[in-house]
Order: C-alpha cells, then structure tokens, then sequence
C-alpha cells in the first residue's frame, strides 16, 4: 500500500513518500516521514518492510557519512547509489533486506539526477519513477505531463495531482504524503499533503 | 448427468410473458453439460489454468455530454508471447450499443453474442429497443448462474436509450455497476491516471475521442499485456460509430516526437600497449 | 567504505552465497531457469588396435536447439578422449578440471596418462557431489595397458565394457551396437558401427540431431574426425537471401574510430635483447 | 513467470566479413510494468570486445561489475587486452563457479580476436559455452530471434548489410514478446571503427 514516487526537474529534484506505518490491517502512524535525508545534498525515499526499511536506510546513512569523514569529501550521488545497490546486493542475512528506494541527489557539476534501487539490486538512472501500488496510477499521470525543465511549483502541480489520483483509486490509498526537494541549496523538507491530522502534540 | 437447477435465478419480469417458448430463449440459460466427475473443483481448477484468462488488456468507457466514448487496445498475449496485436475489443452488440472484451476472448465473444440475440428477442416481444439497464441486468444474471465454473469476463456495456446514454461494468464475479468512468485490465491503472485528470463532462466529441486515444495509448505505453492499435468508437443518439483505429506505434512519435540526431564522431583516446 | 569486497575465490571449488537470495525468489513464484542440456547420444567400442568414440552435436534448452553443432568430445590426454551427456556445463568443466589435473600428473610421472586414472578422478569427484553434477559421461582411451573403455554415471558409478552408449539416444544407439558388434572389428567396420549408432540416435532420439563426431584413438595415435558425417545439411536455403528495401530507422549513430595499438618501448636500460 | 523473465530482455550477436554486431532491447520492466526504456544491456569490455547480459537486471550490473574487475587484473598483469575467446572462459568460469546458486544471467559475448577474427559467444546461466559461426541469441524474446536470424542471416555480410540484418531480426522479434523491446541499441564493429545506434522501435 505504500508509495514512493520521484521526478527530476529544472536545477532540483523531488521526492514524494507515504507516511502511513502500517501493520497488517492496522495504521500505526499516519505521519512517519519515509525519507531520509542521507547527507547535505542528497534524499533517500525507501518503500518496503518497516524493519529492514529503517535498518537499511540508517546502515547506508551512516556509512556515507563516515566516507565523508573519512576522506574529507562528500559522495557524489552515482556513487552513493552504487554503494547502495552494492550493499542491497550482497546482503545475505535470512534473506535480501525488502526495501525500494528512490535516491535523489545534487552535485554542483552534474546537477540534480535521481536513481531507482528495487529490492533485488536493480539500479537505473531516471527522471521519473515510482514504487509500490501507487506507481500504477502516478507513472502514467507523470508520462502525460512531465517535461524535464519543469519548474518547482510546475512539479509540484504534477505531485499534487498524482496524490489526489492515488487517494481517488488506490483502495488502501495512504491518507498523508511527505514532498522532500534537493537543489543547490541542498536537501530540505518542502512540504506535507495531510487528509488526516493527529491531535497536535506541542513541540517540545 | 448432474444438473444444477438454475430456475431460482430467473428474472421475474421476463417470466411472466404468457407465450413461454418463443421467449424461453430469453429466460432460460443455455446449460452446458457439466462434467461428470466427482472432484468437480480440482477439475474445475484446471479447467481454469486450462484456458487461462489472458488478463492482459486495456479498455475503457466514459460518459460525456454527446454520449459514450469507448475505446481499447488489441493485444492478446498468453504468458511473454504476443500471440496477436490485432484482436478487437470493442463487440458491437447491436447498432445501438457496444460491449467491450477483457479476460478470456471466447467467454466475452460468446456472452456478447449471447446478449445480442437476446436483445433482439426483447424488442421483437416489446417494440422497443432493451434498455441499457436492462441489457446489463440480463448478461449479469447469465454470469451470476455460472459462478465459480471459471468463465471470466470483464466488461462494459455502453449504449443509448430513452434516457440517453448509459454504461454499465459487469463481471464474472457476479458484480454490476452504473457509472460515467470505467477502465478494465492490466493496463487499466495507467488508463485511468489519464483519463481521471482530462475528464470533464462538457467535453466535444473530438476532445473526448483524443482522450481516450491518449489514455490508452499511456497504457500500452507502460503496460508490457497492452498494446497494437487503439480503436475508439462513440455511441451518440443515432447509436455507435468507430472513429479511429490508430497503431499506437504512431501515436507514440506523434506524441513524443523524436529528431534523429546527426552522426557523432568520437576520438577515443590513444590505448598505450 | 566499510569492507573491500575482495571477491577473488580464495582457492577454487563452488560458492554457494548467491542460494539464499535465490531461494528468496523461488518461494516468490518465479520457478528456477532450467539450464542448456545436452539430450544426446554418445557411444563408444573397443576395436582392434584401440577404442572408437562417437556423439552428435546437438545442444538443447528445453523444447528449444540452441546449438547445431557444438562438440561433446571432450579432450582429456593425448590418448584420451571422453564424450559428456547430460548438463552441458557440468560435462564440460568436469572433463576440464580432469584433464587439467591428468596433465600435472604427466608432468609430475613423467609418463603416459592411464585411463584409469582419468576414471577415478571423475567418479570421486561425481559421487561428492551426490549427482548434483549431471554429467553422463564415456571414457575412452589406449595406454601402456592397452585399450580401455569405461561409462560413468552421474552419482559416481561406472562400467567397464567393450561397447557402450549413454543419454536419451543410448537405446537407439545401442540397439544397433547389440545386433552388430563383434570381437575384433576392423578400424573401418568400427567407425561405420559407431557412426551408423550415432545416425540411429540422431533420427530416432529428439533430444539428438545434426552431425555425427567421430574420435579414434589407437596405440600412440589418435584421429579426432570432427563432423565425420553430415546427415542433416541445411535444406531450405533462399537463393537470394533477405534484402530490406524499407530501412530501420535510427534515432542516433555514433562512430567511434579506433587507434591502432601502438607499441610504446621505453628507449635508456633496456634488460634483455 | 521464471525469473528470467522479471525484467524481460532481447539480445542477438552475429557475424559479418571481419566484423560483428551485437544487439539489445532497451526495455527495464518489473514483471509487465515498464520501468525504463534506456536500460543499457551491452558492455564494453574493450575497444574490440563486447558482452551483453541478458535476464536478470541485478545480476547483469553484479556480472559486469565483477566481470570489468576481472578485466582490469588481467590488463594490469599481461599488459595487453584479453582475446575474446579468453574473455569467454573467464565468463564461463564465474558462472560455473556459482552452479548451485547461479547468476539468473544469459551473456552473448562478442569480440574480434587475433588478425580481427569475428568471435561470438553465448552460454547458460552456469557458464555452457556455446560457440557459434553464424550467430547467437539470448532473452526472453530468443525463440523468435532463432527463426529470425536462422532465416535472415546470409555468412560474410559487409557492415551496412549487417546492420540492416540484424536490426530487423531484433525488432521483428521483439515485435512478438511482451517483455523487451520500447527500441534498439545495435553496436557494428569493425576492425577500424565501432559504429552505435538507436534503433526507432514500437514502443509497445
């Protein structure tokens, strides 16, 4: 039921995710933010198991990390997509970790790019891509009008009316979704599309 | 020979005709010979794998205010093969409505048939054309005596009656629903991802046929069971007519057009021994 | 990063850390590929001055020929030679890491390699593996002891004969050797035997087809008569062959020329020469 | 559906008058679903040797990762590129390695060897060399490809003719597979020049 969906556009690159915790027939949570911000510049969206999508996307985190430590400079983004699909690869625990994932990245001499991770070590550049039953519904809408210089309020337009499509069509559609951007600026939370709202807890 | 006793399912409207044999073609399903065995599931499960439905289509119909758009894709694939790019989807019932194929050809072809007789039968008893409703109820009701046997069919009913135009999806299952939008098959996700965002009621006819070209042709786009050519037919007030056929194979350079570039020259640098 | 993968093997033999993965997807529905056989008919006679081998050259996968004329006679020593049947892989590494292990003994003696060796070394390593390796195989040789013809099965038992077939087409083939065979047949008689079994295999096995390979192996010589009979040439070839009036049309070209290699020898203390 | 057919692939190798041509599909499906349609599935390994690696996506990008390394020792240690028929024991003998877990992995090898020899290749996921003089195929699509080639292939083609041939065989056979084609990707090497193009195909 969950869906993870992404698109490149002019000088940035989206990334969209669910945010219901489910357990069976059961939501948990309606507001668990699914996308990882893996290092200044640079989103990482993971559908899957709720075990090994949390495991998988600290281990990769935190690795990233201590090559940025370690040698001093940030991982471009192919590279940080072939680490992962490398890890994906040869994880042999029970079996393989269940987690797609959608990595999406800002260098200053390429711009932005995005990759496709499916669960078995699939990796493929895109401009656009979706996982999970979502996918059915927002992959074509995006074929329709996606062009690869769109602006930001443009993509955001196209997000917009691929979450309405989803909760219109997907029977279990998730009520919330969380909209990350990466651009130059590196990478931040955009916003929240919410049909349900918890009770507000005050921050603390 | 076992025979179920359908008499339980007969409608009772068309029942209370006085003359019964001219309509018995109506009331009573044609019953084919159940197999004489004693697992009747296990051989009714292979039967089903037999002749496994191939559910790779796409078709699709909606409502507008000049009446009925209908339109498919004519693939038929069993497994990876293509077994043919060239199967018409859309059955034309009668001139006044259309019927549309998803799950196994030969169960849709024969019911549609099947329908079409007997909406012959219902005017030449009545004077007057069967209604969209009616025909819906009818080929719902001859699915419903069948149940669980393994036929499997997917379909629309599109047409036009007194009260203008009418759709109606019906399925082996048993279900049957009224509605202005429905798309059916593997491709019919992305069909609606489409269809669902153009849509508007007051739409030409044109724009509504260039709708339904574009929603089946992002189906066959994405979906590997969909594909070969998009036929769109419109049923108005003087009944249907076919307004295209397109190979989508077209439609996608027409859509997407692409220059091939100029020729490339490489220097590769020089690979010392 | 966190570990080198350094995945050279450490030394030899199989690795098995791909299984869990793959049995991962084969409880997800996807049934496991079934890989290249090689149906098959192989035999072998002692003649005589030595031993005679023979075998087609069809490969299949599945249902499917993949390959017209690939070779199943498998060096293994100057004077021996072994026919494989059953996985092709398997029958072509094993024969491989045999010979490779028969030659370091030559090196390692000094002598003629025996043909019992070659027969215990693949039946221990067949039996450790319990018939996982699916390789069928018939050895033949001639060595100081004379000549020597052995069959070997996939679970490491073996056979000692004066005639022998194995794979699907071992009834056919055998049929013939049973009816024909004698003591003391010429070299000639021998290779019209082993040929007309191999023919008998190829029309009547459908696992076995194309070409007939034929191997005769006498004291310190030995004739490897690759395609020794062609009793299936091609039959339908189209005189003018295709020609494509109609294009395909391309969306981008590039050439890439490429540099001769060019020999770079630094000049100053050159070693030798 | 076995798991070749998860991604659905389209390869095809053939021989020309001293030169080659190796052909691919361009599609990178999930099962039905159409993911990408410039999944790159030729390699090259060096100027006059090619690899295509059909099935499995995962393992095609695993097997050429491990392949390339293979290849660089081999560059380091002999100080020259290897000849295509060792590069097709070095393939064979990986495969192999893994009999009872295998690579879901159909490579076609091609290359030209000692004084510009065509070479072509195929084998099975464990490692069957295959040789072959005329050509070879691979994929989901390969039992339409063999009527194809073994009607159209004519021996001693010059580089257009070959082009021209095995670019209708490829699309006429994709044209009855469900699971590749969306284009062709078609390499024609000669002994002086590699010539790459982009076939326009149904995108069906």
């Amino acid at each position: 039921m969950e869906s993870v969906f992404g698109l490149v556009g002019k000088g940035f690159a989206l990334v969209v995710a669910d945010s219901s915790a489910v357990h069976s027939i059961l939501v948990h949570k309606s507001n668990e933010d699914k996308i990882m911000i893996l290092d200044s510049h640079k989103l990482m969206g993971a559908s899957g198991e709720a075990g090994d999508r949390a495991q998988f996307t600290e281990y990769i985190q935190k690795n990233v990390a201590l090559y940025q430590f370690r040698n001093g400079i940030p991982l471009t983004t192919p590279a940080a997509a072939n680490f992962t699909r490398g890890e994906l690869a040869t994880a042999l625990r029970k079996n393989p970790y269940m987690v797609n994932i959608i990595l999406a990245g800002y260098d200053k001499e390429t711009g932005p790019s995005l990759y496709f991770i499916d669960y078995i070590a699939t990796l493929h550049k895109v401009d656009k891509a979706a996982f999970g039953y979502g996918s059915y519904f927002s992959l074509a809408m995006m074929d329709r009008h996606y062009r690869n210089d769109m602006s930001v309020e443009e993509a955001i337009d196209l997000i917009d009316k691929c979450i309405m499509e989803i909760r219109s069509r997907l029977v279990v559609a998730p009520p919330n979704f969380v909209i990350k951007i990466v651009d130059k600026d590196g990478a931040r939370e955009y916003a929240w599309r919410e049909s349900i709202k918890d009770a507000s807890i005050p921050a603390a | 020979m076992m025979k179920i006793d359908f008499s339980g399912l007969e409608s009772a409207v068309l029942r209370s005709c006085p003359n019964s044999e001219l309509f018995d073609g109506i009331s009573t399903t044609p019953s084919f010979q159940i197999p004489s065995t004693t697992d009747f599931d296990g051989f009714q499960k292979e039967a089903i794998q037999m002749v496994k439905p191939a559910k790779g289509t796409t078709t699709l119909a909606f409502i507008f205010k000049e009446g009925v758009m209908v339109a498919a894709d004519s693939r038929a694939s069993m497994g990876g093969y293509i077994s043919s790019q060239s199967v018409k989807k859309i059955i034309e019932i009668n001139p006044y409505m259309l019927g549309t194929m998803a799950g196994g050809a030969a169960d849709c072809q024969f019911w549609h048939r099947n329908l079409g007789i007997k909406c012959r039968l219902h005017e030449l008893a009545n004077k007057r054309r069967i209604s969209v409703t009616g025909a819906s109820k009818l080929l719902a009701n001859i699915l419903y005596s069948y149940r669980g046997m393994g036929l499997s069919v997917g379909t629309m009913i599109a047409g036009w009656d007194e009260k203008g135009p009418g759709l109606y999806y019906v399925d082996s299952e048993g279900g049957r629903l009224k509605g202005t939008r429905f798309s059916v098959g593997s491709g019919s996700p992305y069909a609606y991802g489409v269809l669902d965002n153009g849509y508007r009621y007051d739409m030409s006819v044109e724009e509504a046929a260039e709708l339904a070209r574009r929603a089946i042709y992002h189906a066959t786009f994405r979906d590997g069971a969909s594909g070969g050519v998009a036929s769109v037919y419109y049923v108005g007030p003087e009944g249907w007519k076919k307004l295209s056929g397109d190979d989508v194979g077209e439609l996608h350079y027409m859509y997407y057009p692409v220059e091939p570039t100029a020729v490339e020259q490489e220097m590769t640098e020089v690979s010392v021994a | 990063m966190s570990k080198v993968a350094v995945d050279i093997p450490p030394k030899g033999g199989f690795s098995f850390d791909l299984c869990r993965r793959n049995e991962m997807l084969t409880k997800k529905g996807a049934q496991s590929p079934s890989f290249l056989k090689t149906g098959t008919t192989i035999v072998g006679l002692i003649f005589q001055d030595g031993v005679i081998l023979g075998a087609d050259t069809r490969a299949t996968e599945g249902p499917i020929v993949a390959d017209k004329n690939c070779e199943k006679i498998h060096y293994m020593a100057p004077n021996i030679y072994c026919c494989g049947a059953g996985t092709a892989a398997d029958t072509e590494a094993v024969t491989d890491m045999v010979s490779s292990q028969l030659q370091l003994h030559r090196y390692h003696t000094g002598r003629e390699s025996r043909v019992v060796t070659a027969l215990t070394m693949l039946k221990s390593h067949l039996f450790n593996y319990q018939g996982h390796v699916q390789a069928a195989l018939v050895l033949g040789g001639v060595d100081v002891t004379g000549p020597h013809l052995h069959t070997i099965y996939p679970h490491g038992s073996t056979d000692t004969l004066p005639f022998a077939t194995m794979g699907s087409g071992s009834l056919a083939a055998m049929a013939i050797f049973e009816s024909k065979y004698h003591e003391g047949l010429s070299r000639d008689e021998g290779i019209k035997l082993v040929a007309e079994a191999i023919c008998s295999g190829i029309f009547n096995d459908l696992g076995s087809g194309s070409n007939v390979d034929i191997c005769v192996i006498t004291k310190g010589h030995k004739d490897y008569l690759r395609n020794h009979m062609l009793p299936n040439p091609r039959t339908y070839v189209s005189s003018q062959g295709y020609t494509f009036p109609k294009k395909t049309e391309v969306l981008l070209t590039k050439i890439t020329p490429l540099r001769e290699m060019v020999e770079v020898t630094e000049g100053g203390d050159v070693m030798e020469e | 559906m076995s798991i070749f057919e998860y991604n659905g692939s389209a390869l095809v190798a053939m021989v020309g008058k001293n030169c080659f041509a190796i052909a691919s599909d361009r599609r990178l499906g999930v099962q039905l679903q159409t993911i990408a349609t410039d999944f790159q599935k030729i390699y090259k390994i060096h100027d006059k040797l090619f690899i295509g690696l059909s099935g499995l996506g995962t393992d095609a990008q695993t097997l050429y990762q491990r392949l390339v390394f293979r290849h660089k020792l081999y560059q380091l240690r002999e100080e020259r590129d290897m000849k295509p028929e060792t590069f097709a024991s070095l393939v064979s003998a990986i495969l192999y390695e893994k009999r009872f877990g295998p690579y879901f992995c159909q490579p076609v090898i091609a290359g030209l060897g000692a004084e510009d020899k065509p070479f072509i290749c195929t084998m099975d996921s464990i490692g069957a060399k295959e040789l072959a003089k005329d050509f070879v195929v691979a994929g989901t699509a390969s039992e339409s490809l063999y009527g194809a080639c073994e009607s159209m292939f004519k021996p001693d083609m010059e580089p257009e003719e070959l082009f021209e041939t095995i670019s209708q065989a490829l699309l006429s056979s994709v044209d009855r597979d469900c699971l590749s084609g969306w284009g062709g990707h078609v390499y024609v090497v000669t002994p002086t020049e590699v010539t790459e193009r982009i076939l326009k195909g149904r995108m069906d």
